[in-house]
């Protein structure tokens, strides 16, 4: 069925006490795609990824993963009284997942600072990655019955490290890795828990074009191979004009503007949110 | 059990109750900026009963009772000083272990230099008057402190809303980084905290000490985990929230002793703490706190 | 070149160190009435050994920060008193309010095991019900933030203390006073004194290692390297932490069984906070995160506490000069002060999170010489007329 | 760096043993004089004794005075003869911590020291921990007022000098009977074997001879605040309150009591005989009554006037001696330690080896007049005792009162003549 989305946000909202973060976000992307998610600084991006992959629960909405609900929720106890979104009334279901849930149902991320097992090695890393879709029980493991499991498991690490480039860093501590290779070695690491759909935010984040124009080429090679959904926050405006399908652009946690590239650059909504003139 | 009996164990229950508010009020400032659980909290608590032995021995209770305060503040603030403030920038688990440390020195410490032979604490005459109220006999310490510890604490609570140093401290407990780029002097206020919490340690031992006649090495070890816990129950940083777990914590510790359960009295405090966490984290009157991802 | 050559030499080191303990245990035991200091040190340190780093696997390698370790010990003391205690006399140890029925229904059944056996049981019964209070106390608390999961572990162990005192559990546990004649280590014939501890210890401490090396035990680390970053991979925090904090507790509560094989006699104020603490020392004076660290310093500590810096706590003359500060409670100050030494300036302790190689000890004069190179180097560079002087201030 | 550290570390810790071995165990310095002049053989042959007492703790008071005893019997008898040749008698002491876990690692260190007795302890609970221990070594020891019967039942090496609880509670039942109280309220120490022991003796001696238990209280080790338990006892209202409890909760009770309004005298056992109790409860002390084994105002007994002059001037002759002991007053418990010290002596004369095995089977046959009167020791190993005396605190210092003596059926009193 190719007109299922991979991944469907209706209505979704987050909210903090009083502050609406995200509202009545909805957004749909297609398996295959590569989107954007665009939009000044505190406009409510990662907090949207941070909904999708379970770290924080939505107030309000429903998110679909392969046309499945993912996550639900409406406003509920104090937030009743509380909630500033929009479109309350539409559910009356609740369902939370944790975000190894999400993780293992398919949806990896990176982190804007970046987050890696710092005193681990490299190779660590991303066998750690592997745990997640482990069939041994802790007893096995402990006493290496699943050997079998063990040897896939270090072999898949290891030649996931060769495609990416990283084998022959493979037993240095990640922590005394150069900047740009530790955000190769984050994208790895999520590639690791073999997802269908993979959320990068803002993966070029310090990088000069150079490393820019690697990582671009980087994030179409693993696309490919591993027939993946990309969803990405960033900033550089080169790289999301060359690499993206579809762009969503949010100013307050609201969607502002959706197309294709070349019609976002154009849209005057667009250019008023980010050099904050009133449209 | 009869109605002089009741109001007798209320009596107690609240004068203890009183005594572990003026002590948890230290552990809800410190743990209100540094989100540090001070152990050595218990112990500071447990010199300053030191402090007015030896201070008594050759002082008027009225000159004793300053230099005690004054000398449990010194030990408060260059425990800061020394244990803390190098590791400010550590993950927490070491700093929580040094506070370990700390408490575990000093334990014994007192060990060492007054061995733990439980050493009587002096008298201080007014204080132990002995009051005929109906059938119910008191001395006077029991319905001071609570009343002392009230007025304590209206008095912290106008210092923090109202002074410019409680406001730092206010900024301070919010946000750690940003009130040190506004240019807090961090440090001073931290010192502060310590000093305020030392201090109100000291005079709840005074209390406490008084009415239990006896300080040990380990004397403090007990009351200052149940004092813990009471900010916890009544939410952490908060301070009228401290005083109420005090007294909840001595309240009923009191009754359960009274009851015959006293091999509870301990184990039941800290149920207190468990149901709290699990029924409503941010404690009686805590505020709510979401962390950043 | 060289560390390759170490590489092929450590097997036949570890082995042949190997050999050489088990010689020196043996030939110790057979010489125990004129060692017994030393008898007595070598199984203390084997049982901490196993608790500090039962303390470690949650502390130092999951990021848990756990203060219940008395409480678990005591159930594993206690059950192991109890089962072991010899039946016929046991009822001089409940002579206050004597046996409850089940309990001695209980003994009688497991009294056709061969006394070994029977230990070993008991040993096992004790730290399997540990776990299963772990895997309990673990729902609620394991959810805490660090410092509230550490004062609500230390809470736990509290509670559990209590309950074994109560006089409610008199006919059970003796109350508060407490359980005695357990048989010690050795057998009937006397030896195993130190081979037995030993071995229960090696086992123990050879399957936490076999943990640490699995899957799991990198699950561990990942959560203590970033629990926000774990999760994200698909690793089930409470899970893992639950598994960390039973398996912790199963071993812990095995070593005290031992700790009450070794006593002889037990009671709840020998498993009060400062016991959790005294292996917290161990830790992190070996290093959170290192397994070799926490048993090398479980020796060290216990050695040094209960034998060698015994002379702290007496008067000391040298001739007739007394030797100052040396009475009673000195030597606790000399262990706190170090305590407070490696957390301030040697944070990562003995071994950090590294563990003992062979490769690592043979390795070491060549680095040493680098290292004394590259020293001279560098002296030579700061001797030598700076042109770039500007730069460096 | 920090491998070095390391590597330093153990290094200095394996050198340490070395260093340690050369010390010498504190008590010595009184030891070593007195024997000098007589045999140059004599300094060679060495018996080591083990003293097994708390010094610090709750019950480092009690304890220390039985240590006294002990240091001044033996420097008052440094020596010893065995199968002809001279022995200095060199005391090893330990100090269990009045703490049942430390008891053991005490006990233990004593037993790998090659000491061939062992004297104590103060305190039953600790004697009861590290009584196994002993009796594995096969190390004679014996009790000096360790009064549980615990202690020596099931143990064959273990003995004591002092009467056991059983006796003592029948004692204060007696005397409470006799002072005309008809209720009784008892407080009890949750977890120490002497005060829940001597409780229950006391309540059931009471109550068999007719009175009425009006409260059970108890109390956990290292409570200070005794206020829930005796606002209770004010509410049952009792003629009398029964207290065995630890020198250190005594001025605790009785203070807070007086506090509370509760006038009912209060009495206890042997432990309360200390002069720390008057001095921390001062006026609120006077009329508490309590049993002991001793009495210094005794004058028909010439060991023990010898002792008791013998012994001031040992007080006298060292100022930490006189201080801890809380003036010149003599402890029964000194006086018992005196005594066990040379119930000692006696059987390593008759065992003539310094085998201990042979020792503990030479005591079975003591039979020595001593201080606290004469010892012999039944099947359990207790010393056959029939007398207690009472006293009570009056003007501030410990006044003899009665003896009460009480055989297997009935029971005497003799008021003093004084």
């Amino acid at each position: 069925m190719p007109d299922t989305p991979v991944l469907e946000l209706e209505h979704v909202t987050v909210q903090f006490g009083g502050v609406v973060a995200v509202d009545s976000l909805n957004l749909t992307i297609q398996s295959g795609e590569i989107v954007a998610l665009i939009g000044p600084n505190g406009a409510g991006k990662t907090t949207a990824f941070n909904a999708i992959t379970g770290v924080y629960k939505p107030t309000n909405g429903c998110i679909r993963f392969k046309g499945d609900i993912l996550e639900e929720n409406y406003p509920q106890g104090k937030m009743r009284k509380l909630y500033r979104g929009h479109d309350n009334g539409h559910y009356h279901e609740r369902l939370e997942r944790t975000p190894d849930e999400i993780c293992r149902l398919g949806i990896a991320r990176t982190f804007q600072n970046i987050r890696l097992f710092k005193q681990l090695t490299v190779f660590e890393n991303v066998l750690i990655a592997y745990h997640s879709h482990i069939q041994a029980s802790i007893f096995a493991s402990t006493f290496r019955l699943n050997h079998r499991e063990e040897r896939q498991m270090r072999d898949g690490a290891m030649a996931l490290l060769d495609l990416v480039g990283l084998a022959d860093l493979a037993q240095e501590k990640a922590d005394n890795l150069p900047y740009g290779k530790q955000r190769h070695l984050e994208i790895a690491r999520a590639l690791a828990t073999k997802p269908e759909l993979l959320l990068l935010d803002e993966p070029a984040a310090g990088m000069n074009p150079q490393e820019t124009d690697e990582l671009t080429n980087f994030i179409y090679d693993m696309k490919d191979q591993f027939k993946l959904t990309i969803f990405m926050i960033e900033h550089h405006m080169n790289l999301v004009m060359d690499i993206s399908d579809r762009i969503y652009v949010v100013d307050f946690g609201k969607r502002i503007a959706d197309g294709r590239p070349e019609e976002i650059q154009s849209n005057p909504a667009v250019i008023s949110a980010y050099l904050g003139v009133q449209a | 059990m009869s109605f002089s009996t009741f109001i007798q164990h209320c009596l107690t229950g609240i004068s203890l109750g009183g005594a572990y508010a003026l002590i948890s009020i230290g552990y809800t400032l410190v743990y209100g900026i540094l989100l540090l659980i001070n152990f050595a909290h218990a112990d500071i608590f447990m010199m300053a009963g030191y402090f007015m032995i030896f201070a008594m021995a050759s002082f008027p209770w009225q000159v004793a009772i300053p230099i005690v305060i004054l000398a449990t503040v010194v030990l408060g603030v260059v425990i800061e000083r020394v244990a803390y403030k190098p590791l400010r920038n550590a993950p927490r688990m070491s700093v929580m272990i040094s506070a370990i440390g700390v408490s575990y020195l000093l334990q014994n410490l007192a060990t060492y230099l007054f061995s733990a032979l439980p050493q009587g604490y002096p008298t201080i005459p007014p204080l132990k008057k002995v009051i005929q109220l109906g059938s119910v006999t008191t001395s006077l310490v029991t319905l001071i402190t609570p009343v002392l510890t009230i007025l304590l604490v209206i008095l912290l609570m106008l210092l923090v809303r109202h002074s410019k140093f409680g406001m730092a401290m206010r900024a301070v407990s919010k946000d750690f980084e940003t009130s040190q780029l506004m240019g807090i002097k961090i440090n001073r206020v931290v010192s502060y905290t310590f000093a305020i919490g030392s201090a109100l340690a000291a005079i709840g031992s005074i209390l406490y000490f008084t009415d239990r006649m006896s300080v040990t090495p380990f004397s403090g070890t007990m009351p200052g985990l149940k004092c813990f816990v009471a900010a916890v129950l009544g939410g952490i940083g908060s301070i009228p929230g401290a005083m109420i777990g005090g007294f909840i914590i001595g309240i009923t510790e009191t009754f359960l002793v009274a009851l015959g359960y006293s091999t509870y009295s301990d184990a039941v405090t800290f149920l207190f703490l468990i149901i709290i966490l699990i029924v409503r984290p941010t404690g009686l009157l805590g505020e709510e706190l979401t962390e950043k991802v | 070149m060289p560390l390759n050559k170490h590489r092929k030499l450590s097997p036949v080191l570890s082995l042949a160190a190997l050999i050489l303990l088990l010689v020196l245990l043996i030939i110790l035991e057979q010489h125990q009435s004129s060692n017994r200091m030393a008898v007595a040190v070598l199984q203390k340190g084997a049982i901490l050994a196993v608790a500090a780093v039962a303390m470690n696997l949650p502390n130092g390698f999951t990021g848990i920060f756990s203060l219940g370790m008395a409480g678990f010990m005591s159930i594993g003391a206690y059950i192991t008193a109890i089962l072991t205690i010899p039946t016929d006399t046991i009822e001089s140890v409940y002579y206050i309010s004597g046996v409850a029925g089940w309990v001695m229904n209980l003994k009688r059944a497991l009294d056709v095991l061969p006394q070994p056996l029977l230990v070993l049981v008991a040993l096992l019964i004790g730290g399997l019900i540990a776990a299963l209070f772990a895997f309990l106390i673990g729902i609620p608390v394991l959810r805490f933030k660090s410092d509230y999961l550490a004062i609500a572990t230390l809470g736990f162990s509290e509670i559990i203390r209590a309950l074994v005192a109560s006089p409610q559990l008199d006919r059970v546990t003796n109350g508060s006073y407490g359980l005695k004649n357990i048989p010690g280590f050795a057998t009937a014939s006397g030896s195993g004194v130190l081979l037995i501890p030993f071995a229960i210890a090696a086992v123990c401490i050879f399957i936490m290692i076999l943990v640490i090396n699995s899957s799991y035990g990198r699950a561990f680390k990942a959560i203590r390297e970033d629990d926000i970053a774990a999760e994200a991979m698909g690793i089930n925090l409470l899970k893992h932490k639950e598994l960390s904090f039973v398996i912790s507790s199963f071993f812990t509560a095995i070593s005290g069984g031992m700790l009450a094989m070794y006593m002889r006699s037990i009671d709840s104020k020998t498993f009060q906070v400062a016991l959790t603490y005294d292996i917290l020392l161990i830790v992190v004076i070996g290093g959170m995160g290192s397994v070799t660290g926490s048993i090398i310093s479980a020796f060290l500590i216990t050695a040094a506490k209960e034998w060698w810096l015994r002379f702290f706590d007496q008067t000391l003359y040298i001739g007739n000069w007394q030797v100052p500060l040396l009475r009673t409670g000195f030597r606790m100050v000399v262990f706190s002060i170090l305590l407070m030494v490696v957390v301030l300036f040697y944070r990562r302790g003995l071994m950090g999170d590294r563990e003992f190689s062979w490769e690592d000890i043979l390795g070491l004069p060549q680095r040493w010489r680098h290292r004394r190179v590259a020293i001279a180097a560098a002296k030579a560079e700061a001797a030598a007329p700076k042109d770039g002087g500007q730069n460096d201030a | 760096m920090k491998k070095h550290l390391a590597f330093i570390l153990a290094a200095a810790l394996l050198a340490l043993p070395l260093a340690a071995c050369s010390t010498t165990p504190s008590g010595d310095a009184s030891t070593t004089t007195a024997g000098s002049g007589s045999d140059s053989n004599s300094s060679d042959k060495v018996i080591k004794v083990g003293v097994f007492e708390p010094v610090t703790g709750e019950n480092g008071g009690g304890g220390f005075q039985e240590v006294l005893g002990i240091r001044y019997a033996n420097q008052e008898q440094p020596t010893v003869d065995i199968g002809g040749q001279t022995y200095q008698v060199e005391l090893v002491e330990v100090d269990n911590k009045s703490d049942k876990t430390e008891a053991v690692s005490a006990a233990q260190s004593l037993v790998s020291s090659g000491v061939s007795v062992i004297l104590g302890s103060y305190g039953s609970g600790v004697s009861i921990a590290a009584g196994d221990i002993f009796e594995e070594a096969k190390i004679p020891a014996i009790g000096v007022s360790c009064t549980n019967p615990q202690v020596t039942s099931g143990n064959d090496y273990y003995f004591r000098v002092c009467f056991i609880d059983p006796f003592q509670g029948t004692v204060m039942a007696n005397y409470a009977w006799g002072e005309g109280a008809k209720t009784a309220a008892v407080i009890t120490q949750l977890g120490d074997d002497y005060s829940s022991g001597l409780g229950s003796y006391f309540t059931t001696s009471f109550k068999a001879l007719g009175g009425t238990i009006a409260d059970e209280e108890q109390f956990q080790t290292n409570q200070t605040d005794f206020k829930a338990i005796l606002t209770n006892i004010k509410a049952a209202n009792p003629d009398i309150i029964f207290a065995p409890s630890s020198i250190a909760t005594a001025p605790l009770i009785i203070k807070q009591a007086r506090e509370l309004g509760i006038t009912a005298p209060i009495t206890a056992g042997d432990t309360w005989e200390n002069a720390s109790i008057i001095e921390n409860a001062g006026d609120d002390a006077e009329g508490v009554a309590l049993s002991t084994f001793f009495d210094e105002g005794d004058t028909s007994n010439t060991v023990a006037t010898a002792f008791l002059s013998g012994f001031k001037a040992f007080l006298n002759a060292d100022k930490s001696y006189l201080e801890k002991n809380g003036g010149e007053a003599v402890a029964a418990v000194s006086a018992l330690g005196y005594d066990a010290y040379n119930v000692a002596l006696e059987a390593i004369k008759a065992a003539g080896t310094t085998d201990s095995q042979a020792i503990r089977d030479a005591l079975v046959n003591v039979d020595y007049t001593g201080v606290t009167g004469n010892i012999t020791f039944d099947s359990n190993g207790d010393a056959n005792k029939s007398i207690a005396y009472i006293k009570t605190i009056k003007d501030g210092v410990f006044t003899f009162l009665k003896t009460v003596e009480i055989a297997d059926t009935g029971s005497s009193e003799t008021t003093a003549a004084n």
